[in-house]
């Protein structure tokens, strides 16, 4: 079984990645956020700095701020960014 | 209860006229209006840009809008927020109530402030004479947020 | 720092403007529109008729802005207020704090209206259908003021 | 020596006397506002209902509200109110 999941990334993440969005089919054993982060940190060296836990990196699933421990299913839409500046 | 997410100045005053004039129950309208101050950590900014999620922000400031809602009693409220491109002097944000009493709508004003400015998805850049850089956000913010 | 007293009807959108467009330091407007209800303790309220010690009333108001701007950092402030008569959905008072910051402005802006409510001399005569009647003063404005 | 000075009354003090300013030539034995007080009460029976210290009554001197014990010297202008109820 297979999860197809759709990521976005915004603001310095977007920049420093050069990606706003993009689709991911997970691998079996990535089950949810702190595993994806972990997922994505392997990809390089600009990913590394982003997603190994040194950075303040917020989630979203499906448009709700989540912790690491939220689980990710099949057609979410998982987004990352740093905290947020508004208002 | 409306929320507005969009590129265009607003009108303060307008919207505190509609908001009102809506019920004669209503006796008290607390208002709050940012704008971008032309020098943020000791540096000139001469333009901001407002970057967001769509479809997250809207839900965003709704859920604020009902938390805040199931706290106080409020008659009506509205949270205008722009993104975009925006100078020194320019409108950000504006969040309404509208109570019976003043110390209701202050309440839910300022709560929904301090939400705002920890859980909808807004990003400011800025630029300044050294170039463009990241706002960076505020313990103060959490903190602001934490007292309710 | 501007205090008016008034028969006239305000707009809070211009004066919102005018007191943030003076200084791009303000980063934070806070606003309190107080308008007439149409009930009051459980009965029609048709008209109100607002009387004030003029002299009094102004220094007052001056005084509280001078007040809050000892205990937070106000950029600018202004207090408009009618007086005669007016009817429900008709502006009463208008209180603007201007800051560099949305806490200070939120905080003065309620201390004002907290002050202004127990302090400044206006007096509140309403039309009820059981014919006109002076308005009591109410004890939570006593501990409302007491807070700060 | 004779002390003159102005004295008003507003809101419902002005209705239920009648009166809403007035020139008075203190006795040498009225020097604070409490004394003030008993001298009005004197005046009759709507004098003595407002100022026999049932009713809560406020007092301003020159424009700034006082206490019982606050001193009155000749050309004060002394104001009586209910409590406010502006705003």
């Amino acid at each position: 079984m297979t999860s197809l999941i759709k990521v976005l990334y915004f603001a310095r993440l977007k920049e420093n990645l050069n990606y706003s969005t993009e689709d991911i089919d997970l691998p079996t054993d990535v089950a949810n956020v702190a595993q994806l982060k972990a997922y994505l940190a392997q990809r390089g060296e600009a990913w590394a700095n982003l997603f190994n836990g040194k950075q303040s990196i917020r989630a979203a699933i499906n448009h709700a701020l989540v912790d690491n421990n939220a689980q990710i299913k099949d057609g979410d839409e998982v987004a990352f960014f740093p905290p947020v500046t508004g208002g | 209860m409306t929320v507005r997410v969009q590129i265009e100045d607003f009108d303060a005053g307008a919207e505190i006229n509609m908001l009102r004039r809506s019920d004669a129950n209503i006796g008290a309208v607390a208002a709050f209006v940012g704008q971008v101050r032309d020098l943020n950590e000791g540096d000139q900014v001469s333009e901001l840009v407002l970057e967001h999620y769509p479809g997250m922000t809207e839900k965003s400031l709704q859920a604020i809008i009902e938390q805040a809602k199931e706290r106080w009693e409020v008659i009506d409220a509205l949270i205008v927020h722009r993104v975009g491109k925006l100078k020194p002097l320019d409108q950000i944000v504006l969040v309404l109530v509208a109570s019976s009493h003043r110390k209701e709508a202050f309440a839910a004003c300022e709560f929904m402030m301090d939400y705002l400015k920890t859980e909808a998805p807004f990003w400011k850049k800025e630029q300044t004479p050294a170039g463009s850089r990241w706002v960076e956000a505020k313990t103060s913010d959490d903190e602001a947020k934490k007292r309710w």
